[in-house]
């Protein structure tokens, strides 16, 4: 059924109000895009200049996550690949920005296209790491595969012990960054900066990515989810496709490990733990699976959860004797609570819920109209 | 009602999601008989018999079994009522032994020795099942597994058969033989059996009553052999 | 989905930038607010840290946060500084250093604490300094003995607390070559700084190749038994380990299991009694014998009037918590940031503050002195030896000072100050 | 040949445990299609129980007969409230779930014992018996080879040859079926839940005493090797659970011994792939692999 679906246009594509289907070729898709692409950043840059600068730093993290994030929906939502190891991924790309930027800033050398070229480096190694797991993940289906990734998660600290020559074991590298360039001032915040830079290699890969998804290779992709078999008698490679899938969202995870990592300006096995990878897996479940949108809702709360914890045991006064045993704890113990209560209730995760919510509030227009 | 009907359906309503696949179903099955449910794919036989064992639940209408209300009552509480259903493709469970099969018939049988004596007699009844008894169900035939199915339910002595194409992808000869040994449990034991079939010919030739479905309604009831025997009947409702 | 997908997305964004943004005042540019010290009023002296409160690496730390806090309070209830309440922010970083990026960034951006105050672990912390040093904040006494604190050309603003790891190696292997003469030393670290400085202050000590077995944990991997089994093997009869309190724990208990016997040398950062003990359960004879380094007041020693201080505001400020070496370390923290605090004026600022402390020459209960100067930001420089005997770890011998270079290891003599009467210090 | 026998032995005990904990995984895959990744979180509560029982009463066996019961009792009560009600449509709501009760265990757990170590006690000595000279077993070996040997000889048993197993069984491969046939499906998979959850606790007072001992995330890495041990053996099948388990832990102990215990994690994931991919469904998958 998959076979048949992916051969057709996109459901809703036909839902325009007045019910005319419109045609909707690569060159326009790819104008909308880039015009969505343009907004964002437009956008982006005027809250740059609205906000406090950890509201800025915040914004910077939440895009390093997203590059991840949507990494990741890509392959588990529309692939229906399961990665638990995309922390993994994220540190390929961190410590090559970190050997790169390093390698310039000890060669003395300076200039504002080294960190361009210290992140294409990080994609280029990802990918070829992404590739490597991809393979073996194309062979695996499930809890097997998610056994595999789970190995290729906790591996990162081994690597950096092992390799401590290179990667300065459980201590980790620094990563320096050149100050904002001057012509922007001399007194320009450098977390603006920092937003800037995260942003615009974000909305790059995203553009990428939303492209990539609504082109021929997203409906392979939704076809092998959908089903393996109708997939293959339709002339799909299921193999050659899931590496593809797993490459693509291994460089957009290394991207967002290397933007990462240029926004801490450090890089440690610490930062990139199993506990990464599993919360990057709820978060993309909770924003809902399968969506770019559902990506920024769970890159969003990735940020906000260390932020939100604070508050709520900030707003309670206790007794220094409970209050020691809540601190940290409380905050964990109701996120926890609320993703199994998300789960039960709303199992599209956040965006599917918004999305319920629009549609039933565009179901009453075309009504009303007719 | 008659005293003597083990099964009444009234006006019941079931489907899966929102449509509705039967539109009231009214149908009377006597004890000791063997009704036969014929009709063209998609009529709703299969979803009938889901709704009768409780596995869809019914959106109106109501289920009688020996004049009990079957509304609410669990699909594995059905099987203490009497009720045996051989679902299609006949519920054969691969990963376990013949004999385990067998005996999950009668597990939740508070007599155990009749349990064990029911157990003996379906082995008896079909020769093959016992000389094959330690293999897995996915390494029998489709003959064989015909019997398991068959065998599993009649492991605890139902008063009503539920069976859902029996006849699907089988050897006539086996199909014969199938529908041979429903007559022969009808007259021995009293069995009751509502048998849904694709195979028209074979099922009619075996019943007492014929029930044709179309579009997820009764068209007609009536005696087997008048349908069997009235061309004007076949022609208007079977089309051979 | 297509165009809806899109224009879902574009609101999307919007609506998260909103909600992330919301809450914002919004006006301070840059260069506003010359006059005023950030995170200081006439009432408040606000300072942030950054603790690992959850999380495995969480047992222990998590009590040092609280007991400096605790102290704080007592400071204010006598009045405070200078008629400044302290008000003392802790951020639950989890041991992991992108947590850390963000809780300090929301200290010193968001909550405009005054200085960062005893953040927690060497990698955790490393990776804030750049950020705190950019933005002038104060990095007083970092908790963890790495010698990167110790860089005042490098880094200003930033002074250490704990003696470093060399140091505490040398005064370790002084022992060793003076009281276990002529026995097969071996050494078990911590696979980063933690080990690795330590053992170059054991070396300096013995002599380059004088460690017989040389051995490393990660501390993801709790199987310690190959590393305790090639001891045996080697016939070590001194072990020196540079370990966190979970591992010395587990090391003598495996040790114990494979019937291997040594003289146990522990770091101090992994020889609090109490918690070795407490893990130890029914085991804890094992501890016997096992000599380890502290500079601060033992948590035993009641009739120690620091103790006795410590003691009281932990019943009185931190819900009478369990009394151990995490505590009184995260009061001592609290009476020198005080001290510090003090000597910085009434017309507080962080240039003063940096200069209060690179002033030097405070004493509290520390047993050694602290080093701060213009020219060193590290803070101990020396410990006294332990010896835990009868299930009592107590002090014996002189406490030692020496530097992180080749300087000889000294004994240090002078008297241990007492604290002021009120608990409270004064200007001196 | 001394160090040898040494990593063997101390392997082959580990490996146990993880022989334990992967089947507990491998009986919740099998009955409901789950991976539970808040198995080891569960397990840690029911030793914490056992913990506080101990304390108070002084008994290590009374709190060893309660971390069992507790686990039971956690492991039926996370079914009937939690994983009944997600929605098994997508096989990763269930992982998130068990994801979510991690952060709830384990924070709860911090609330109300704290971050503090505390210890676990080993009823038996653990300083290894010498036989001809070379050490070889302690009696906390054997009575943790004992114990996971009357579990899961106890386990294979019931399934094998009780009634309660054969419907077990029928209720995980042909859940639909099985209620035809008067099995109480929902009523197994409680018993499921509540039997892998009492073995994995099982499972934590074993490996406790040999680890750093009681904390909120003391069965972190027991997990990720349990887990690794159950794919390796093959999530489908018991033995391979016990098998996997096995291999696991003498891998992890020859590589420590040998080459260093930061290579261990390095060496999980070579035997993984070196299995999965000969075998994509681990050693033991049968041989119709079943679509998943």
């Amino acid at each position: 059924m998959s076979a048949t679906r992916a051969a057709l246009p996109p459901k809703e594509q036909l839902d325009e109000p007045g019910g005319r289907p419109v045609d909707r070729r690569g060159g326009s898709t790819l104008l909308r895009h880039l015009a969505v692409v343009l907004a964002a950043g437009l956008l982006l840059v005027a809250v740059s200049y609205s906000v406090e600068p950890f509201r800025n730093f915040q914004l910077a993290t939440v895009a390093a996550y997203l590059c991840a994030t949507a990494g990741l929906t890509v392959l588990t939502g529309l692939n229906g690949q399961l990665s638990l190891g995309h922390g993994a991924l994220m540190a390929t790309g961190a410590y090559t920005v970190a050997l790169c930027q390093t390698a310039f800033a000890d060669r003395g050398m300076t200039g504002g296209w080294l960190l361009p070229l210290s992140l294409g480096a990080a994609i280029v190694s990802t990918v070829a790491v992404g590739a490597v797991v991809g393979v073996a993940a194309a062979r695996l289906r499930g809890p097997y595969l998610a056994g595999v990734t789970l190995a290729v998660a906790v591996v990162v600290p081994a690597l950096a012990v092992t390799f401590d020559g290179v990667f300065n074991g459980e201590q980790g590298l620094s990563v320096p960054v050149e100050p904002p360039p001057l012509s922007l001032g001399p007194y320009f915040p450098y977390e603006r900066w920092q937003l800037w830079v995260t942003g615009a290699a974000t909305l790059l890969a995203l553009l990428l990515l939303a492209n990539l998804i609504r082109s021929r290779y997203g409906r392979t992709f939704r076809a092998v989810r959908d089903d393996e078999v109708a997939a293959r008698l339709a002339g799909i490679h299921v193999a050659r496709t899931q590496v593809l899938a797993f490459v693509v969202s291994a460089a957009t995870a290394g991207l967002g490990g290397a933007l990462l990592a240029v926004l801490a300006q450090s890089v440690s096995p610490g930062a990139f733990s199993l506990t990464l990878s599993l919360f990057l897996l709820m978060a993309v479940v909770i924003g809902g699976l399968g969506r770019l949108t559902g990506a920024l809702w769970g890159a969003v709360l990735l940020v906000a959860l260390p932020d939100l914890t604070h508050s709520v045991t900030e707003m309670l006064t206790l007794s220094p004797a409970v209050a020691q045993r809540l601190e940290g704890n409380l905050p964990l113990a109701i996120f926890g609570l609320t993703l199994i209560v998300v789960m039960i209730a709303a199992p599209g995760g956040v965006q599917g819920l918004l999305s319920r919510l629009g549609r039933a509030l565009l179901a009453r227009r075309p009504t009303r109209r007719s | 009602m008659t005293a003597t009907d083990l099964l009444v359906v009234r006006g019941l309503v079931a489907g899966y999601g929102a449509a509705p696949v039967l539109r009231a179903i009214d149908l009377t099955v006597p004890a000791g008989t063997i009704a036969a449910v014929v009709g063209a794919n998609g009529a709703g036989k299969t979803t009938l018999l889901r709704a009768l064992s409780g596995m869809i639940r019914p959106a109106a209408g109501q289920v009688l079994l020996a004049g009990e209300d079957l509304r609410g009552t669990p699909v594995e509480q059905l099987v203490r009522r009497g009720m045996a259903h051989v679902p299609e493709g006949r519920g054969v469970i691969s990963e376990l032994t013949v004999d385990e099969n067998l005996r999950l018939g009668g597990l939740w049988r508070r007599d155990r020795a009749d349990a064990g004596r029911a157990l003996d007699e379906v082995y008896q009844l079909f020769e093959p099942l016992a000389r094959r008894r330690r293999h897995l169900g996915h390494q029998l035939s489709g003959g064989e597994r015909q019997m398991l199915a068959l065998g599993r339910a009649l492991v605890g002595r139902p008063r009503l058969l539920l069976l859902d194409e029996p006849s699907l992808g089988l050897a006539p000869r086996v199909v014969a033989r199938t529908m041979a040994l429903l007559r022969q449990l009808r007259d021995r034991t009293g069995l009751t059996v509502l048998l849904v079939e694709q195979n028209v010919r074979s099922a009619l030739a075996v019943a007492d009553q014929g029930v044709v479905m179309s579009l997820g309604r009764v068209v007609i009831a009536a005696p087997a052999v008048q349908l069997r025997d009235d061309v004007d009947l076949r022609h208007a409702y079977l089309g051979f | 989905m297509h165009r809806k997908a899109h224009r879902g997305l574009a609101i999307a964004s919007t609506l998260a930038l909103l909600i992330t943004a919301a809450g914002c005042s919004g006006d301070d540019g840059p260069g506003s607010g010359g006059a005023s010290v950030p995170g200081v009023t006439d009432t408040e002296i606000v300072v942030g840290t950054h603790m690992p409160l959850t999380g495995p690496a969480s047992a222990g730390y998590s009590k040092i946060a609280p007991a400096t806090k605790a102290y704080f309070d007592y400071v204010n209830a006598n009045g405070g500084v200078h008629g400044r309440k302290i008000t003392y922010k802790i951020m639950d970083d989890g041991y992991n250093p992108a947590n850390t990026q963000q809780v300090v960034r929301q200290l010193v951006l968001q909550d405009k604490v005054f200085a960062v105050l005893n953040g927690l672990g060497t990698p955790t912390h490393t990776g804030v300094l750049d950020f705190l040093k950019s933005n002038r904040v104060p990095d007083l006494f970092v908790a963890s003995g790495s010698r990167s604190w110790d860089q005042p050309d490098k880094y200003p603003g930033t002074f250490g607390f704990n003696p470093d790891y060399t140091v505490e190696g040398k005064i370790l292997a002084n022992y060793a070559k003076a009281n276990l003469a002529g026995q097969k030393v071996c050494f078990l670290g911590q696979d980063d700084d933690f080990g690795r400085d330590s053992l170059a202050g054991v070396e300096k000590v013995l002599g380059a190749g004088a460690v017989a077995v040389k051995q490393t944990y990660v501390t993801s991997n709790t199987n310690v038994a190959p590393q305790i089994g090639a001891f045996k093997a080697a016939g070590c009869q001194v072990v020196v380990l540079a370990t966190v309190p979970g591992f010395t724990a587990l090391s003598v208990g495996t040790a114990a299991r494979l019937g291997f016997k040594p003289q146990w040398l522990v770091s101090n950062v992994g020889a609090d009694h109490p918690t070795l003990a407490k893990q130890l359960g029914a085991a804890a004879p094992l501890l016997e014998g096992m000599v380890g380094t502290n500079y601060l007041p033992m948590q035993n020693d009641t009739a120690n009037p620091w103790i006795q201080l410590f003691t009281k505001v932990n019943k009185e400020h931190n819900g009478d918590a369990p009394f151990d070496g995490n505590t009184v370390y995260g009061m001592s923290v609290g009476y020198l940031f005080v001290q510090v605090l003090l000597a910085a004026g009434k017309d507080l600022t962080r240039e003063k503050v940096l200069d209060a402390v690179q002033k030097g020459g405070y004493q509290g209960p520390g047993l050694v002195p602290l080093r701060f100067s213009a020219t060193d930001h590290s803070g101990y420089g020396g410990q006294r030896l332990s010896r835990v005997s009868g299930g009592v770890q107590t002090y014996f011998g002189p406490a030692y000072e020496t530097d992180e270079a080749d300087g000889a290891v000294n004994e240090y003599t002078a008297t241990p100050a007492a604290p002021p009467a009120n608990g409270v210090p004064t200007v001196s | 040949m001394d160090r040898f026998v040494f990593l063997t032995v101390d392997g082959l005990s580990r490996g146990a445990v993880y022989a334990a904990f992967a089947l507990a995984l491998v009986l919740i895959w099998r009955a409901a299609r789950v991976v539970n990744f808040a198995q080891g979180a569960m397990a840690v509560a029911a030793a914490y129980v056992a913990y506080t029982v101990s304390t108070a009463t002084g008994s290590y066996w009374l709190g060893f007969v309660v971390a069992i019961v507790a686990g039971l009792l956690l492991g039926a009560l996370v079914d009937r409230v939690v994983m009944r009600h997600v929605d098994h449509a997508s096989p990763l709501n269930p992982v998130i779930v068990a994801l979510g009760l991690v952060l709830l265990i384990q924070a709860v757990l911090g609330m109300v014992y704290g971050s503090e170590f505390r210890p676990a006690e080993a009823p038996f000595s653990r300083s290894a018996l010498t036989v001809g000279g070379v050490a070889v077993l302690s009696p906390y070996d054997l009575f943790v080879f004992a114990t996971i040997g009357v579990v899961v000889s106890g386990l294979a048993w019931m399934f094998a040859r009780t009634p309660v197993g054969l419907r077990m069984r029928a209720a995980a491969f042909a859940p639909e079926v099985s209620r035809l046939l008067g099995v109480n499906v929902g009523g197994m998979l409680t018993l499921g839940w509540a039997l892998a959850s009492g073995v994995g606790a099982l499972a934590a007072m074993l490996v406790l005493p040999t680890e750093l001992g009681l904390h909120p995330h003391a069965m972190d890495l027991v997990f990720v090797s349990a887990f690794t041990a159950a794919v390796v053996g093959g999530l489908d099948s018991p033995p391979g659970a016990v098998v996997g388990g096995l291999v696991v832990g003498l891998l992890l102990s020859y590589v420590s011994g040998y080459a260093g215990s930061d290579l261990t994690p390095l060496a999980v994931l070579v035997l993984l792939l070196a299995v999965l991919l000969v075998r994509p469904g681990g050693l033991f998958a049968p041989v119709a692999a079943r679509r998943v």
